[in-house]
């Protein structure tokens, strides 16, 4: 089936090609401006057209009637995020009937391929949670506190259950607390509030969640005595864990994410080409203090 | 009817702002799917949900009340229906009848607190918001440890269901049909029986309503169970659909509904409405949010676009009104 | 105070004497605080509106009870609306409800372009007939009467008076209030005097003259001199 | 004044609600610090801010208008701030200014198309709303490929921004005083001077008010500029105390500015409220927030008791109003 | 039509003749669609009320024009509040703007209990009263009056006309609309008859009597008819 589809869409690669890219996490989301800005580049080098959607909160039902908007601009390519594969797989299925490649970037995984998608670029959300409690463990956490700035997105809920699944297995204990991402002011307190003397971890989800959890240790006292982590990166974010404030942040390089399905969906519409693998893992990959100051200037130009 | 009161109906403004939406699409993004068949049906999909909500949200606000508590109504609904069936075992159709009565003494809460109370329904209906939004996250993950639940084509029932609520004809979605029959049959309440008139009147003139011995309180509260079995329904579409569901599914949809009644000519402070005003105003809204991803605006600046083009919209429609009230004179 | 069939009774009063109010309380808005009300000389206890409406009271207050987004016909049929057909399929009969209005306002002397107007259209005075129009039309045993005439032309507030002699002749009890002591004397049989929320009394036609009730609404002597004054100038 | 005043203040029922939530959190979440100083300190930093925005937002309401668009304002004045501080090297006072600028120009075009169009205010601002978070996220992501801007504390006149707009007095934060001073002032204006009255006029009878010659276009669109500005203080206080700001700040402040209003005796169809029940009902929307995290509810059930203790607060709210009244006559 | 100053021009019709909005129209409410206004001989064009204001002319509405939910006081003295101190610290006068209130309503025989009551709960005649001590307030040179007695008893009512008339002692010009006769003929120089919208011509007092301004806005003989149904009955 792969190679007769390519050549179907190989024939028009005269015109210039059209990708449509629709995710669950909008471009002023810190996270997904990142995959953005990486999809962007992307268009700009290999020479094609690519507009990103996605609906104003997390929710599966608009999602699928922007793919079905986009599946009916017959784009020459679909870069999907698959939070919620059954809630998405009719929206998906309609793609791969109407003959557009599909790669799945984020979310989705094996899931996504069994409704047709080429490949999956993205990590484990919940493996890299995992994988964040477990390094905390080994800095001695034993009483954390998962800050989620969304709770019920589906991304962030994963995070939260790998890391405190995680620090159960070692015997320690956790507590997730909602905040409202909008207001840092709200966030700080709620922190601040939930900051009781046995607590010695935070795990954030974010920028969004890291920046308060900081001003409300240092209004605390107890800056350097809790120990602070957080998935994805910003400068400030970066400055702290040079500084030491911030013991590690995860990084999903999620500019790949972007990047590469742009730049592997044109190769493939053009020429066919496709790697050979099922998956091809960002992350995570660790940000601590030895390697912080490098990647300032990255995340400063919106890469990391 | 004769000319002028055509020209003298609420909704012409409307009608006029959707014409004008659809031609600027058609103009702008015409050549990359929207004037299509299946882009016609993607916006219609979306307009008829968004329609079927705004109906009773109408007749709600006309009688001087608002419910915000309709987004998490859906998401409590299509979660019951989607644990009833996966956790429980039960058919389709017991979940959706257990989701169905959970709706209507949803609604009968909401009207009751209201008409007992008589607090402000937008506190009322915004604390049941907070408290479904909350039950449903929570006893889906003390159920299930998750957020999502998915796996309803399994349930038995599902086939009969999936055709009457999930169904397509052609391209289009069978809701289409839902959407216009309950149009009609909201128009004709409102404008054609008694209950209708006592709509307007609990609305326009509650006092006046009371002492003609209208009934106020008990209008209210159906009007709230209303709008509740509505949002059961849209969910039920969804979850259907979707063959599963999520703990946010729904989220916002109450100010959409309002905004789709105003654009419609509805009041805010209740007394004057009209359903099929809603119903334009629902597809109003469909058009211009697929519209604009039709035209392929960046998602940096879709806002932008959507705000400017709302505010034209209404614009439109007013300067419509005020001339068809000239004319009329 | 009583009302009996066929006869009208004029309740008199100053300004804020407590004569809407006494209006309410019977027709069931406000819950009375002390004394009773009997009607067929038993006790009654309206906790709405809608009971009294269900005892044959019907009213038309000083604020109207109209819904100025509403068109004149739906108005005037409020909560009471004529319809066709069996349920699920009852609906307005709209035709019959247009008729009717348009008979009673023409009884009273009114002709309206447009019947589906909303009554935020209209003039005071043609607000007022319809209301009074609407409470004669449905006022099956006891019609209440909060200032009818105090809006209307010579003309209407003649026909208003008309009819209010007519609904006696039906067998109708009329409660009637009014500023005007020449309207009240000319048809009430009985007049009662309310001041500051009290009952000064009540009245046969046999026992006060118009001159007497003129005097006592003004405040006695004060008003000679007023209009003396007025004269004077 | 004399007691059956206070009893008539529409103020006291939902004092008696702050009362009540603060007994029951001091009770249920006393032990674990919701009764220590810094405890305190951190549900009126909540209310201090909340507070800020909701008296412009009672005294708009009470002119009978709404502004949707107070939550984009601060995020477009937040970001208005960082960025001519970092990318144009601006001084922070600048800064400052411009995104004052900013907002003033935005409450003149909300009142402006309000007052002009007489399209209702819900409309109009939720275009603006939309207009200016999608502004504010394409100009920031074209500037700078980013949705956060921080570094602002290397801009010059950091020092003094941060002791005037995020400073702390012991374990309080210097907005409480903000909050304070702009309560009063607001109260003042509101029931001591012409325009005050003219605001109750306004909202209250529009067309009375149009006929006795006050100036009902004026008055709502300074109304419109005062709440926009008092979005950017806000945005200033967040983006100095956090040395930068992102696009999605403020979101949804709007309906929280408006839900303390409404606690506070506000109506939603204007013409009555206060500015002094304003500040309470923020102040109990804070300590509920607050306490709920204190008392150590799990974050899924959250929602559930913020909707729950809402909905007791206004409860008790009415019933006292009702005693007053009854009291009084 | 016209009014000069130290007159008082009665203005009498039909109900729904058109008077409510011809004072509309002269106080600025809305523009006339043809025929011009002039004040002082030159010719204006009100784009608002607050022009009109400007001008001297200050109008009673029919509907009153009062926000239910504001005090007495602050209802009296709206859009012209009495100030003390400076900018910024400009602030309302209520002691001084209370007793000048207080004084009024006594002028007009009404006490109230209490001044920081909201109009709303008021009486309609207490609302009238209210409305028009602010008008005769505040009339500096033309004073329009929308059936100012209406709502009131024979006192209050003979309280109004004598201010009218002292308004017109004053120098000021009066416009009163009014469904009496009786009122109207007591204190008017002037009567302009309405009909449908259009004039019917203005008489001076001295051109028609009393029984003929009844007729003509009863509609000739159809009153007289009435009247003796009423006497028959
Ligand atoms: N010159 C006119 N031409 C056409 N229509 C008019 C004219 N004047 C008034 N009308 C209309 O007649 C209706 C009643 O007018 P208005 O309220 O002025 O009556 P009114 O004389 O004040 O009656 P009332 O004594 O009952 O208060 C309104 O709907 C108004 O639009
Ligand atoms: N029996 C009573 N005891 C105490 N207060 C009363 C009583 N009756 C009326 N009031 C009060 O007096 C005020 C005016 O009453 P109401 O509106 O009934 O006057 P009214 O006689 O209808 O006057 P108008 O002729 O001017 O319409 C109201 O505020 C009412 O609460
Ligand atoms: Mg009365
Ligand atoms: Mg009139």
């Amino acid at each position: 089936g792969r190679g007769e589809r390519a050549s179907a869409t190989t024939r028009d690669s005269s015109v210039r090609a059209h990708f449509a890219v629709v995710t669950h996490g909008q471009a002023s989301d810190p996270f997904w401006s990142v995959v953005k800005n990486g999809i962007d580049q992307a268009a700009k080098d290999m020479g094609v057209k690519v507009t990103y959607q996605a609906p104003q909160t997390f929710d599966m039902v608009a999602m699928s009637r922007l793919i079905d908007a986009e599946v009916a601009r017959k784009p020459s390519g679909l870069i999907v995020s698959v939070p919620d594969p059954s809630a998405l797989a009719r929206s998906l299925l309609a793609a791969r009937d109407a003959g557009i490649p599909v790669i799945s970037i984020n979310a989705g995984g094996a899931e996504a391929r069994k409704m047709g998608a080429l490949l999956h670029i993205g990590q484990s959300e919940y493996d890299a949670g995992k994988a964040g409690g477990e390094r905390m463990a080994k800095e001695g956490v034993r009483h954390a506190i998962c800050v989620n700035h969304e709770v019920g997105n589906i991304s962030q809920d994963e995070r939260c259950r790998g890391f405190l699944d995680a620090l159960e297995k070692v015997g320690g204990k956790g507590r997730v607390l909602a905040v409202n991402a909008t207001s840092p002011t709200d966030t700080q307190q709620k922190i601040m509030a939930a900051l009781t003397p046995d607590v010695d971890g935070i795990f954030t989800l974010g920028p969004p969640g890291v920046h308060p959890a900081l001003a409300g240790l240092r209004q605390a006292n107890r800056l350097g005595t809790v120990k602070v982590a957080t998935f994805d990166l910003s400068p400030d974010v970066l400055a702290a864990v040079r500084d030491g404030q911030i013991t590690f942040a995860i990084d999903q390089q999620q500019y790949l994410q972007g990047y590469l399905s742009v730049v592997l969906l044109a190769q493939y519409t053009r020429h066919g080409l496709l790697p050979a693998a099922e998956a091809i893992p960002t992350g995570p990959s660790f940000v601590t203090k030895e390697n912080a100051a490098a990647v300032i200037d990255a995340s400063k130009k919106g890469i990391r | 009817m004769s000319a002028r009161k055509w020209l003298a109906r609420p909704e012409l403004g409307v009608v006029a702002a959707v014409v004008a939406a659809w031609l600027f699409f058609a103009v702008t993004a015409g050549d990359s799917g929207f004037l299509t068949l299946s882009g016609t049906a993607s916006y219609l999909a979306i307009a008829a949900e968004l329609g079927i909500l705004a109906a009773p949200v109408a007749l709600l606000m006309i009688a001087g009340e608002f419910d915000l508590s309709i987004g998490s109504t859906m998401a409590a609904s299509g979660m019951t229906i989607a644990l009833c069936t996966t956790e429980l075992g039960w058919p389709l159709w017991a979940g959706i009848a257990a989701a169905a009565a959970l709706a209507a003494c949803v609604g009968l809460a909401n009207g009751f607190i209201v008409t007992r109370t008589r607090l402000p329904s937008f506190i009322v209906t915004l604390g049941t918001l907070f408290i479904l939004a909350g039950g449903t996250i929570g006893t889906t993950r003390l159920i299930t440890g998750r957020t999502q639940v998915g796996g309803l084509e399994e349930a038995g029932g599902f086939g009969t269901a999936q055709k009457l609520f999930a169904g397509q004809i052609g391209p289009f979605s069978i809701t289409l049909l839902w959407w216009l029959g309950l149009t009609a049959l909201a128009t004709w309440v409102l404008v054609r029986t008694r209950p209708g008139n006592w709509i307007f009147a609990v609305g326009g003139a509650p006092d006046a309503a009371r002492r003609l011995g209208i009934p106020v309180d008990r209008v209210k509260i159906l009007l709230f169970m209303t709008t509740a079995l509505a949002a059961c329904l849209v969910a039920t579409f969804q979850t259907v659909q979707f063959r599963g569901t999520d703990v946010l599914r729904g989220t916002g949809k109450e100010l959409e509904a309002i905004l789709a009644a105003v654009l419609g000519g509805t009041l805010l402070t209740g007394g004057r409405g009209s359903v099929v005003g809603a119903a334009c105003g629902a597809l109003l809204f469909g058009m211009v949010q697929q519209g604009i991803v039709f035209s392929g605006v960046d998602s940096d600046w879709y806002k932008v676009f959507l705000g400017a083009v709302l505010i034209l919209a209404v614009l439109l429609n007013s300067s419509v009104q005020m001339r068809a009230a000239e004319a009329r004179r | 105070m009583r009302v009996y069939a066929s006869e009208i009774l004029c309740v008199l009063g100053d300004n804020g004497a407590g004569k809407s109010t006494l209006i309410k309380t019977l027709s069931g808005v406000h819950p009375p605080d002390e004394g009773r009300l009997l009607v067929d000389g038993e006790p009654v206890r309206f906790s709405s509106p809608r009971d009294a409406l269900a005892r044959g009271i019907a009213t038309v207050y000083q604020d109207l009870a109209m819904v100025p987004m509403l068109s004149v016909v739906r108005n005037f049929f409020l909560g009471a609306e004529p319809t066709r057909g069996v349920w699920p399929l009852r609906r307005l009969d709209l035709r019959e409800a247009e008729e009717v209005v348009r008979a009673e306002l023409k009884r009273m002397g009114i002709e309206l372009r447009d019947m589906s107007a909303p009554v935020s259209a209209l003039s005071g005075g043609q607000r007022q007939a319809l209301a009074i129009a609407r409470a004669i039309h449905f006022g099956a045993r006891v019609l209440v009467l909060d200032e009818p005439t105090s809006a209307l032309g010579v003309k209407q507030a003649g026909i208003v008076l008309r009819y209010v002699m007519e609904a006696r002749t039906r067998g109708c009890g009329v409660i009637l209030i009014t500023h005007n002591p020449h309207h009240a004397h000319m048809v009430g049989d009985r007049f009662t005097i309310l001041s500051r929320g009290r009952c000064e009394g009540t009245f046969t036609k046999a026992e006060i003259s118009r001159d007497e009730l003129v005097r006592r609404m003004a405040g006695g002597e004060e008003l000679e001199q007023l209009q003396h004054e007025l004269r004077a100038s």
